[in-house]
């Protein structure tokens, strides 16, 4: 399938320093990422704090411009897009950013806030029709529209997190990137939004590009995975294969290193020591080489190139292959049959099933009636 | 640090001559003749003339420009039209004179302010806090020159306590100097004081809030080790920096203090200079306090610097 | 240790915490675990005496540490304890240091206020304590401001600042939240290996279940400023008891097994004042019926194990229709 | 679609900067204090006070009495009603010449702090200058041009105050512009234009608002400095910087005269601070 | 012992034929001596110049000088010394001094203490304008060498030298050891300090900081006499204050009280009560006016009197200039606040008699320049005065005055106040100038209001002052008791 949204090679080098204090420098953000989105497809991006994805995700929609580097969006430039393409490209492309808090300007309504995009991109609507819209965009993401006159202060994070989607959703983009849009949320209120990202996704037939360093969720909502570390794509893969079969050191690390609620007291796992080295001053060779177990002078010295199998899958690694294919050992599923049990009733219940008292065992079921 | 500094006095430069054009062309647009004031009761037309070529007032306004600023890169700001002074010489005897009563009013308004900022932030929300705030706000709002009377009728007249106005060197008679500036600091420092006093109070409270004094009380430190040691060291930066600009203005003019107490510095030089039409003087004193303005903005930075360890170390 | 605690703030017109019991063992890990909002901090800086004294109010509540209990509603801890028999890490590393000093004065500061201890001595005891922590290079950090470290070395600093009066009782308030995944896990170890080597009680507050299936002995689900269920870990875990607490396990994406859509726990937290009488989970429950308007005595189980719903054990009271 | 969230049932808050400032009571105070002496300048035509400019020789600087409650001035006017009739000057000395300040400032100081780079560096120079001219050539040059009333003093006092709020607006500007929303509406591909005046303006307001009520007292008392260089209003109508600089030669003989003027500044000062605190909290959405 | 003299402002440059201002003055009267003094009565009396005598025909002077002066820098004053101070005052290019000395045509050295000055004209006014800076003998050494920097250094031949000046600080003066006079001189030191605000002054003199204070304000005139410790002397002023219209002076004499508006000029003064104003604004100390010199004085035309205010007459007058229904002006004032009381209280009084009067207040560079470019319809100004009736009027009036700026020109004062000039002869100069009062009173191209009254605070130790109408400081004979 064509793909939607093609990078090429897109690089962003901040100047830093050059104020009065400080020394210049260049910190290497993003340092040659390529990518392809197909149609249709959650595509996520995943790495640790400060490896450039959100400075990747603004460089697709144009919230910066690249230093180098070619982004294509639905076979049309975005990288020296201006004017009426630019504003196209604003319409079709929308972003969903990490906090909800930080993210909604505190001083409009909500209604003016989901109403803004069509102002700017159906003009001609008239404001009852506006407001029929952003009544029927509120209800979309589960909100009523009456919260229209609201103001975002007197939401929780998660309903302000579905008024920023509101607000994505309101131009009728056709790509949706969400920068981190579950980080900053509570696992419940998470499980509210990733659903409802879900469902858009699959009604609205989006494509979305979805940025998070939280692996499981990733792994939950995505088709395919780009693992990045210091500006640098790693790996990239579909989601099962790359979450069964990681290959480079890092996403290993990576996946190791998450707290599991399903396996409990797994203390002696391999850690890998040390953070992430300073884009500033990036160590030469491979960037990971500083934290890997299994580097070498090669490592050392030469950045390694990427490497794609016949499926697909991506490896930017010197000794992937040394390392050995072997799948990550998962204990299927450790929940207790007890809690299966619970979840599974608990899930019905929620769904609306109806709830009856089991006679026998209550003694004072009598009051429950 | 070096190179910060360089580019700062690079930065500085145009804007120094933009003051001095623009100070320039201002002056020249006031109405009234300096001459005039100059020629005294008679007004003979010759000596007019006579001063008239002699000051070059005749040249066209750029050339007259381009002579003074030549002149004042060689060091040279011209005379005074009233007193025949070099202005450098005016300047020299002035500078001291105002610094010493800019320092002083500033002591008086980091004593003032900034204990009121820190209580108001501390006790916000409190009568101690209103309280405060009122009397800042009345420091602010009472002219300077009816404090001033105030004081010479009370302090002077009437107790006999310190000198009514004037002006004494330090060299001269360090006690009596300080004696003489004290009230004119002091009704000087308390306008000062009511802003120091809200900016550091802004400051405090921002800070007592963030995570670090709590962690601090969380060592179990005493409450005021708290709040001056950990919250007031990081609220500084603005009141240093703040406190650098209120200083540059101090030297730009404290001329109705001046005036009252009569003190020899140099808003009271630049008021009468204006009055007279003493273009050299005026000129030369704009140079000098816009100079002063300057060096200060750049040693609040500097301060800001020092403060900051993020950037002291970068 | 901490005994029917509850908590108001000013203007409100309900407890923010109501009734809260905790116990933690010496060398034992507590877990509190609950949404955003809950109560977890206010209730660990109750312990600490950090409250604002201005607007937060203590209408009941007794604390009672080492043998010797504190009537929390008029005297808090005193603050010689603050800082040596009781430390605290806070969640976020970035702000919790003071950006204007040294680290290695930021640590001393408190081992001489509490040990009385010469300046260099004090400043020996911050360098071991770094040490301890694994920070590389100790030595040179100690002169070191916090901006130069990055946030998982500030946690450490954080970790050293509290640990280093040899406290009895550590309270980590999310103290890896804000860290990426690989240097939580450092993080969550450091902790463990210190706390065992010294056997303090450690409570320890997260809403990451990833978490406390990883660190805890014991865990408290908290909602709403109410502990709904108590046990130790591999009970709470295996069997779930509370509605909620089963929402929040159904509501974790998992990193193993099919990918279903997700259960979640419909709605919002209410605010303080809109908080409903009796069980106060029962707005967003899908098993809520009138009786749990009164407020549910918690439950016995096995091992430890207590939960405060009427209905537990679940499955033994309700069923699904049909 | 997704269902609608059963607990999203928010009390409707009606009204609220209105009910929040109600509750601010110093809020209160300072709107109390400023609405009263609005009141008064308003008012001063159809209150039963003698002419403010009406003289009786046989009245010079007497103190307060039964007949004239707060004396009489330096060639026998009745204080009382020159004060109210000042009122109206001094009003509008101090809220136009902020107003032209806040005017010209606000918008230089969001484009200066917005876009950066030369037109920074450029309308950053030029304040710098204008901060280091004196204020009183400043006025005197425009007296010149503009011919001495009332009106052109507060265009003096305002331009002179301009550079405070170009400052400050910057400084405000810088900060917010990196901010999440910012950065949301350019996402959503809206003109910089209302980028600046919906987005940034709105959230600079606050210091402004503050700075601002705190220059309305300085320039409450520049418009005396400025009718000493017979800039400000023009006799004999009445402004209580007029009167307090006049009131500067009779301290000894007529207290009285610089009282009022001094007590009137004093609480309008106060007043338009309060209000301005509580002005700044009430449209906050955030504060509770 | 140290006398230590609050002034109201900061002299300008010490060189006496530079210097315009009237504290420089002040100053200069310990410093510099003159040829000639004057008396507290205006007699023209000797100070460096023994005895002098007009010739027959009024074309020359001849003068004696005292002998053993020496400037403060040792440098004998002698004839030659004389004629080297006129001819500087002369012909100096920044000298403001020439047109007081105009009718000098050139100075004969005569002896070693005697000369002989050629006038071009007779010239009643000769010996009066030497009794102030033009004839203030300056050292010839100091001047030559100075050039027009003798004002940093001053050197004159007074009784007291000069030590230091900082700007509008103070200036420090020591008594001058060989001072021909110095058994008059009881003090060490003069110290002079500027101190502008009335009020402050008045306060240093009640805290003991000063001796001596000139100018006290009218108003501060009760509470200083209520002061024990305090004397206060007064002297009327020889100077006056008035309103100047612009009669002929460019476009703007175009206007209902310009060039054709005699009868409006005489409806304002009727209109204005010029005791009540006195009353008013000055406490009463002022002396109501309506000629160059006050009442009381010598050359005063006592058949022209202060007119009483008389709102019909005036009205009157409008109506009969065809303005029945009102007029309109603008008066220009200086921005102190005694002038704008003063204008107040005048705005309040002629508008009972229909002028409705805008001030237009302005700083007095301002105030001056529009003046001489004529660019006013009426200023309120003032004169310092001098001794000489001439000076108080001749510029003014004449058709070619250097300070006429009121632009009045006529043919038969000019005639009456040049003749006036040529005359010895007192009384016939007075006729003269009565003469020229007449049609002057009744053409109004100044509006005289009234004549200040110098007002000096001393400390009550302070003896032997004498209040001059010149307002000057003498020191002779001033003395300061423990
Ligand atoms: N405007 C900027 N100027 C200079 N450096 C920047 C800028 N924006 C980002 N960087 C730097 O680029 C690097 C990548 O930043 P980016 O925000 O893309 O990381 P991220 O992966 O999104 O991190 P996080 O998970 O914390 O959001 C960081 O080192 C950051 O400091
Ligand atoms: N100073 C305060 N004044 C008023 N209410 C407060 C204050 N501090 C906290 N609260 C309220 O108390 C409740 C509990 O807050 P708390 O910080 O303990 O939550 P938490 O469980 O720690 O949440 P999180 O996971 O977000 O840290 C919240 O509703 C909060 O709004
Ligand atoms: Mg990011
Ligand atoms: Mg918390
Ligand atoms: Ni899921």
């Amino acid at each position: 399938m064509k793909p939607i949204l093609e990078a090429q090679n897109v690089t962003k080098h901040f100047p830093t320093g050059g104020g009065l204090f400080q020394k210049k420098g260049l910190v290497k953000a993003v340092d040659g990422v390529s990518l392809s989105i197909t149609p249709g497809e959650t595509f996520a991006i995943v790495g640790e704090s400060g490896c450039g994805k959100s400075t990747l995700a603004r460089l697709l929609m144009r919230l910066i411009d690249a230093t180098t580097g070619d982004v294509v969006f639905d076979g049309k430039q975005v990288t020296t897009a201006r004017g009426k393409a630019l504003s196209d490209l604003r319409r079709d492309v929308q972003f969903i950013f990490q906090d909800p808090f930080s993210s909604l300007n505190p001083r409009m309504s909500v209604g003016r806030l989901v109403g803004e995009p069509l102002e700017v991109h159906a003009p001609d609507l008239s404001k009852s029709e506006r407001q029929a819209k952003v009544s029927a965009l509120l209800a979309q993401v589960g909100l009523r529209p009456e919260h229209a006159d609201r103001y975002p202060h007197e939401f929780s994070g998660g309903q302000r997190q579905r008024i920023g989607i509101a607000r994505a959703l309101a131009s009728g983009p056709r790509l949706i990137i969400g920068d981190e849009p579950v980080s900053a949320l509570d696992v419940s209120v998470q499980a509210q939004v990733v659903n409802l990202l879900g469902d858009l996704g699959r009604d609205l037939g989006l494509t979305l590009i979805l940025i998070a360093h939280d692996l499981a969720v990733i792994r939950h909502m995505s088709d395919r995975v780009a693992v990045m570390y210091l500006g640098k794509i790693v790996e990239q893969g579909t989601t099962d294969d790359l979450f069964e079969r990681p290959r480079h050191p890092y996403t290993r690390a990576l996946l190791d290193a998450i707290p599991d609620p399903d396996d409990r007291g797994s203390a002696s796992r391999a850690r890998i020591e040390g953070e992430m080295p300073s884009p500033l001053n990036p160590p030469p060779g491979c960037a990971f080489h500083t934290r890997c177990p299994h580097a070498t002078d090669l490592c050392r010295t030469k950045v390694p190139m990427p490497q794609t199998t016949p499926d697909g899958h991506m490896t930017a690694c010197h000794h992937w292959q040394d390392l050995g294919l072997t799948p990550r050992q998962t204990t299927a599923s450790s929940r207790s049959p007890a809690t299966q049990a619970r979840l599974e009733l608990y899930r019905k219940a929620t769904e609306g099933a109806k709830i009856i008292p089991v006679a026998s065992k209550t003694p004072d079921r009598e009051e429950l009636t | 640090m070096l190179a910060f500094f360089l580019r700062r006095v690079a930065i500085a430069i145009p804007t120094i001559l933009l003051i001095s054009v623009f100070v320039f062309a201002l002056q020249k647009l006031l109405p009234g003749d300096p001459l005039l004031v100059l020629a005294g009761e008679e007004r003979d037309p010759e000596v007019l003339e006579f001063l008239r070529e002699k000051y070059r007032l005749n040249d066209p306004i750029p050339i007259q420009y381009l002579t003074w600023i030549g002149n004042a890169l060689t060091g040279d700001l011209g005379t005074s039209f009233r007193t025949n002074q070099p202005v450098t010489q005016l300047i020299a005897q002035k500078l001291p004179v105002t610094l010493q009563l800019a320092v002083m009013s500033l002591i008086f308004a980091i004593a003032i302010g900034i204990p009121a900022g820190i209580v108001s932030a501390y006790r916000k929300g409190t009568v101690t806090d209103y309280i405060a705030n009122v009397v800042a706000l009345s420091g602010l709002s009472i002219p300077n020159f009816w404090l001033g009377i105030m004081l010479i009728l009370l302090v002077s007249v009437k107790w006999q306590l310190l000198p009514a106005s004037g002006y004494v060197p330090p060299g001269e008679d360090f006690w009596l100097s300080i004696k003489t500036m004290l009230m004119p600091a002091f009704v000087l420092g308390t306008a000062l004081a009511a802003t120091l006093m809200r900016h550091t109070r802004s400051a405090m409270l921002g800070v007592l809030t963030s995570d670090y004094v709590r962690t601090a009380r969380a060592k179990g430190l005493s409450e005021r080790k708290v709040v001056l040691k950990h919250a007031f060291r990081n609220a500084l930066t603005p009141i240093v920096t703040l406190t650098a600009l209120l200083f540059g203005e101090l030297i730009a003019g404290a001329v109705l203090t001046e005036q009252i107490f009569t003190i020899p510095g140099f808003g009271k030089l630049v008021v009468d200079a204006v009055f007279n039409r003493d273009y050299a003087v005026v000129q030369g004193i704009v140079l000098v306090t816009a100079v002063g303005f300057i060096v200060m903005n750049l040693l609040a930075d500097m301060a800001y610097f020092l403060l900051n360890p993020r950037l002291r170390s970068a | 240790m901490l005994r029917n605690f509850s908590l108001r703030f000013r203007g409100q017109g309900a407890c923010v915490v109501e009734n809260v019991d905790l116990d933690v063992a010496a060398g034992e890990i507590l877990c509190i675990v609950g949404e955003s909002g809950c109560g977890k901090s206010v209730t660990a800086m109750a312990l600490m005496g950090l409250l604002p004294s201005d607007t937060a109010r203590i209408p009941d509540g007794s604390m009672t540490f080492d043998g010797r209990t504190f009537d929390l509603t008029t005297e808090g801890i005193p603050s010689d304890m603050r800082g040596s028999d009781m430390a605290m890490i806070f969640q976020e590393p970035m702000t919790s240091l003071n950006p204007a000093f040294r680290i290695g004065d930021q640590i001393a500061e408190s081992v001489e206020r509490h040990k009385g201890c010469s300046r260099a001595d004090a400043r020996a005891r911050a360098l071991e304590m770094l040490r301890r922590v694994g920070l590389p290079s100790p030595e040179q950090r100690l002169d070191q401001y916090p901006h130069q470290l990055s946030g998982g070395q500030r946690q450490r600093v954080m970790i050293a600042m509290a640990l280093a009066n040899d406290p009895r009782l550590l309270i980590a308030d999310e103290p890896t939240t804000a860290l990426d995944v690989t240097i939580q896990a450092q993080i969550l170890e450091l902790i463990r290996d210190l706390q065992r080597d010294t056997g303090m009680g450690t409570i320890m507050i997260t809403h990451d279940l990833g978490v406390v299936a990883e660190v805890a002995d014991t865990v408290a689900v908290m909602y709403g400023g109410q502990i709904v269920e108590t046990g130790p870990v591999a009970e709470v875990f295996e069997n779930p008891q509370h509605p909620y607490t089963i929402g929040l396990m159904a509501s974790v994406p998992r990193l193993t097994g099919p990918r279903a859509r997700l259960t979640t726990i419909p709605g919002t937290v209410p605010t303080t004042d809109a908080m409903a009488e009796g069980c106060r989970f029962r707005t967003r429950c899908a098993f809520a019926a009138p009786l749990c308007a009164t407020r549910p005595a918690p439950t016995r189980l096995t091992g430890g194990h207590a939960v405060a719903c009427h209905f537990a054990p679940l499955e033994q009271h309700l069923a699904v229709a049909g | 679609m997704v269902a609608a969230d059963p607990a999203l049932d928010l009390p409707k808050p009606e009204n609220r900067v209105w009910k929040k400032f109600r509750s601010h009571k110093s809020a209160m105070l300072g709107g109390i204090l400023v609405v009263f002496f609005v009141a008064i300048a308003l008012l001063a035509p159809i209150l039963p006070i003698p002419d403010p400019a009406a003289t009786d020789w046989s009245l010079v600087r007497k103190a307060p009495s039964a007949a004239h409650w707060m004396g009489t001035d330096e060639i026998g006017r009745d204080m009382l009603s020159r004060m109210i009739w000042g009122a109206q000057a001094s009003l509008l000395a101090g809220v136009i010449s902020v107003g032209i300040a806040v005017a010209i400032g606000v918008p230089l100081g969001v484009v200066a702090g917005y876009f950066g780079g030369w037109t920074d560096a450029v309308i950053s120079r030029c304040t710098e200058a204008l901060l280091a001219a004196p204020f009183l050539i400043l006025a005197i040059a425009l007296a010149a041009f503009l011919g001495p009333s009332l009106t052109n003093a507060m265009i003096a006092i305002g331009i002179s105050a301009t550079p405070v709020f170009i400052r400050l607006t910057r400084g405000q500007v810088i900060n917010i512009k990196v901010e999440d929303y910012v950065d949301s509406a350019r996402a959503i591909g809206l003109p910089t234009r209302l980028i600046l005046s919906r987005y940034i303006l709105p959230n600079v307001l606050p210091p402004i608002l503050v700075q601002a009520t705190l220059t309305i007292a300085t320039a409450i008392i520049a418009e005396a400095s400025l009718s000493f260089l017979g800039l400000g209003q023009q006799p004999p109508a009445p402004s209580w910087g007029s009167m307090l600089n006049t009131a500067k030669n009779f301290l000894n003989q007529a207290p009285w005269m610089a009282l009022w003027p001094g007590i009137s500044i004093f609480l309008v000062v106060l007043g338009f601070n309060l209000l301005g605190d509580g002005l700044r909290d009430a449209l906050d959405p955030r504060e509770h | 012992q140290d006398l230590r003299i609050g002034l109201q402002e900061d002299p300008d440059v010490l060189d006496p034929d530079q210097s315009r201002t009237f504290v420089g003055r002040i100053v200069y009267t310990a410093l510099c001596d003159k040829l000639v003094d004057i008396t507290p009565d205006l007699e023209i009396i000797p100070q460096l110049a023994t005895e002098w005598t007009v010739a027959e025909d009024g074309m020359s002077i001849d003068m004696t000088l005292r002998e053993g002066v020496v400037f403060h820098d040792g440098t004998p004053f002698n004839a030659q010394a004389a004629a080297d101070n006129i001819s500087r005052s002369q012909t100096l290019e920044e000298s403001r001094r020439k047109s007081e000395l105009a009718s000098i045509a050139s100075v004969e050295v005569t002896g070693d203490y005697t000369l002989t000055l050629n006038l071009t004209a007779p010239d009643a006014t000769v010996m009066a304008q030497l009794a102030d800076r033009a004839g203030m003998m300056i050292s010839p050494t100091a001047a030559t060498e100075a050039g027009t920097d003798f004002g940093a250094n001053p050197i004159c031949s007074g009784p007291f030298r000069f030590v230091e000046r900082i700007a509008q600080d103070r200036i420090v003066l020591e008594k001058f050891a060989d001072y021909w006079n110095a058994e008059a001189i009881n003090f060490d030191t003069v110290t002079y300090l500027p101190i502008p605000d009335t009020t402050v002054r008045l306060a240093n003199l009640q805290s003991g900081d000063l001796d001596m204070i000139e100018r006290l304000s009218a108003t501060d005139l009760a509470q200083a006499e209520a002061d024990e410790d305090i004397i206060v002397e007064r002297a009327t002023s020889l100077g006056y204050d008035g309103m100047t219209f612009n009669v002929g002076n460019g476009d703007r004499a175009d206007n209902p009280f310009g060039t054709d508006g005699k009868l409006l000029r005489q409806a304002l003064s009727l209109s204005i009560d010029r005791q009540a104003l006195s009353q008013v604004v000055f406490d009463g100390v002022t002396t109501p006016g309506n000629q160059q010199y006050s009442p009381g004085s010598n050359f005063y035309a006592a058949a022209y009197p202060v007119p009483t205010r008389d709102i019909e007459a005036a009205k009157a007058l409008l109506a009969e200039a065809g303005f029945a229904d009102g007029v309109d002006i603008e008066v220009q004032a200086p921005n102190d606040t005694d002038s704008q009381q003063v204008m107040q209280v005048i705005q309040a009084m002629v508008a009972e008699a229909g002028i409705n009067l805008t001030i237009t207040s302005k700083e007095f560079a301002t105030m001056l320049a529009d003046q001489s470019a004529g660019s006013y319809t009426a200023s309120l100004v003032g004169w310092s005065g001098r001794v000489d009736p001439d000076g108080n009027i001749h510029q003014f009036v004449t058709t070619d005055g250097g300070i006429n700026d009121s632009g009045y020109s006529n043919a038969e004062v000019d005639r009456l106040l040049n003749a006036a000039r040529q005359t010895n002869d007192t009384a016939e100069r007075k006729a003269l100038y009565a003469e020229a009062q007449s049609i002057l009173s009744e053409d109004l191209p100044i509006v005289y209001l009234w004549h200040d009254t110098w007002l000096w605070a001393l400390d009550s130790a302070i003896e032997g002052f004498v209040p001059y109408p010149d307002g000057m400081i003498r020191l002779k004979g001033v003395s300061k008791s423990e």
